[in-house]
């Protein structure tokens, strides 16, 4: 029984880390400032339509639209779990592929991918790499999946503090 | 079981009664993509091989680009309808 | 039902809601949705069985075949339209 | 229940909804919409061929699928055309 | 410290060679957020230490293979947008 809180409890931490970590860097290379595809710019007024905020809108569409930091994220510290740090670098290649195909610049999932991959190789004698996995999921079921209308008023709050947007 | 593998099914299970209750189309697209996020990480936790991460990587991919073009074709198709 | 993992579980139900969506929606871009909720479930099945080189290929095949279908509905609904309001002109002409 | 039986089963499920909704579902008289719900028993059939261990028979039909509904939507838009003429 | 020796040895020669093909330092167009173009700084050593990685865990460790990985990375992102095509 002691067992299953303390994962529980490295998962939560996980996820934490996690949310600041894509958060921060898509914010910083520019997603919520302008719709990069044009799918990105109908879901950004999808959303702003039911009552949330239009440059949070642009940041969600950004993720559905191209694999950004926050698929960074997710693939680097899957590949962790598998292969060790060398997983990590096979990882930024394949994600500069896929923004390509995409239509993206590609500078928001790679460094992703090599920032988490750092902080993982830190961390690794606490929080092993499963647990990188699950909390990842969590930090994205926050985002897209639970309330799109507050969601989004966060995202704006936040790219409003950081100079992008508006 | 492990206790990681029942919390992301049932963030996957929710995603996908949410995906065939909701009537805005795009917003489906969104549920979509977390519900990709879930399936690709349940691949690499059920195959525990180098393999399993490629194709748990490829899959991902993929299914970006194939939501990139529905997302672009709703724009395209609202102004005739 | 005792010994099967997560993964099997989730893609089947996938598959149910998946088949049941295509049939029941009439507008076509939310049935090519739920068609694309069909594929993520058969991906699913294809891995739990342990057939890795069949998954990549059909996960690289899927978005060719949902960007044909994307395609030919554009193409249709333009001839449609095109051909309603070539209609209405038409019994004038006839005449 | 094994994981052979379970995909059978699903397998059979499939088939049996998509070619009901194929014959009598709603709004069925457009014919992009009844090529759309045709999609459904095909993927059946794919995990038919997975159950019975046919490896190269399951990657042919996979890839043979994507080329067949470039001819048959082909086919739907120029039948639109002529009728229009 | 021979896997070390090998990463070194295709990061430096991608650096070189992207040199030779006259890439710029940096990009030239100014929000440096949304521009396409590619340079010796940012997307040339994470492809040649990419490309290395999936070498050396399928055919094992060999100081050509490290440079040719730093080749292929160099003219990977020299001419990226012919293969990939120019938005």
């Amino acid at each position: 029984m002691d067992e299953i809180v303390v994962s529980i409890l490295k998962m939560l931490v996980a996820g934490a880390i996690c949310w600041i970590n894509f958060v921060i860097i898509d914010t910083y290379f520019g997603l919520p400032e302008q719709p990069g595809v044009l799918g990105a710019k109908m879901i950004g007024e999808k959303v702003k339509d039911i009552g949330g905020n239009l440059h949070g809108g642009y940041f969600m569409g950004n993720i559905v639209c191209s694999p950004d930091a926050s698929a960074g994220t997710l693939l680097a510290s899957i590949m962790n779990y598998l292969m060790g740090v060398e997983g990590g670098l096979i990882t930024a290649l394949l994600v500069w592929i896929g923004n390509r195909l995409c239509a993206d610049p590609g500078y928001a999932g790679t460094i992703g991918a090599l920032t988490i991959t750092a902080i993982i190789s830190l961390l690794k004698p606490i929080i092993e790499p499963k647990y990188f996995v699950a909390g990842m999921v969590l930090a994205i079921f926050t985002i897209q999946g639970l309330d799109h209308k507050h969601a989004s008023l966060l995202l704006g709050k936040i790219a409003k503090k950081m100079n992008r947007g508006e | 079981m492990d206790i990681l593998e029942i919390v992301i099914g049932a963030v996957a299970l929710l995603m996908t009664l949410r995906i065939f209750l909701e009537r805005s189309r795009a917003r489906k697209l969104l549920y979509l993509c977390c519900l990709s996020f879930c399936i690709s990480a349940l691949i690499a936790l059920y195959v525990k091989s180098p393999m399993g991460g490629i194709t748990a990587i490829v899959y991902f991919i993929t299914s970006t680009l194939s939501s990139n073009a529905i997302a672009y074709t709703i724009e395209q198709t609202k102004h005739i309808e | 039902m005792k010994n099967l993992e997560v993964l099997p579980l989730i893609s089947g139900v996938c598959c149910i809601l998946g088949g049941l969506g295509v049939v029941l929606h009439t507008n076509p871009i939310n049935k090519i949705i739920m068609l694309a909720l069909l594929e993520i479930g058969m991906i699913g099945l294809i891995v739990s069985s342990y057939y890795l080189d069949i998954a990549i290929i059909s996960s690289i095949c899927e978005p060719i075949c949902t960007i044909i279908l994307l395609l030919g509905y554009m193409k249709y609904l333009t001839t449609i339209k095109k051909k309603k309001k070539f209609g209405r002109d038409l019994p004038v002409l006839s005449k | 229940m094994d994981l052979v039986q379970y995909i059978l089963y699903l397998g059979y499920a499939l088939l049996i909804i998509g070619t009901l909704g194929a014959i009598l579902g709603p709004k069925v008289e457009d014919p992009l919409i009844r090529f759309l719900n045709v999609e459904v028993p095909s993927i059946g059939v794919a995990l038919i061929f997975l159950t019975y261990d046919e490896d190269l028979a399951l990657m042919t039909f996979i890839a043979v699928n994507a080329i067949l509904s470039l001819i048959l939507i082909r086919a739907l838009i120029l039948k639109e055309k002529y009728e229009s003429e | 410290m021979q896997i070390l020796i090998l990463y070194l040895v295709s990061l430096i020669t991608s650096i070189v060679v992207a040199a030779l093909l006259k890439m710029p330092l940096i990009q030239k167009s100014r929000p440096i957020r949304f521009s396409f173009e590619t340079s010796i700084l940012f997307p040339t050593p994470i492809l040649a230490l990419g490309i290395e990685a999936i070498f050396r865990n399928l055919f094992g460790d060999y100081i050509t293979l490290a440079f040719f990985a730093g080749l292929f990375g160099a003219l990977l992102s020299k001419y990226s947008d012919k293969i990939f095509g120019e938005p």
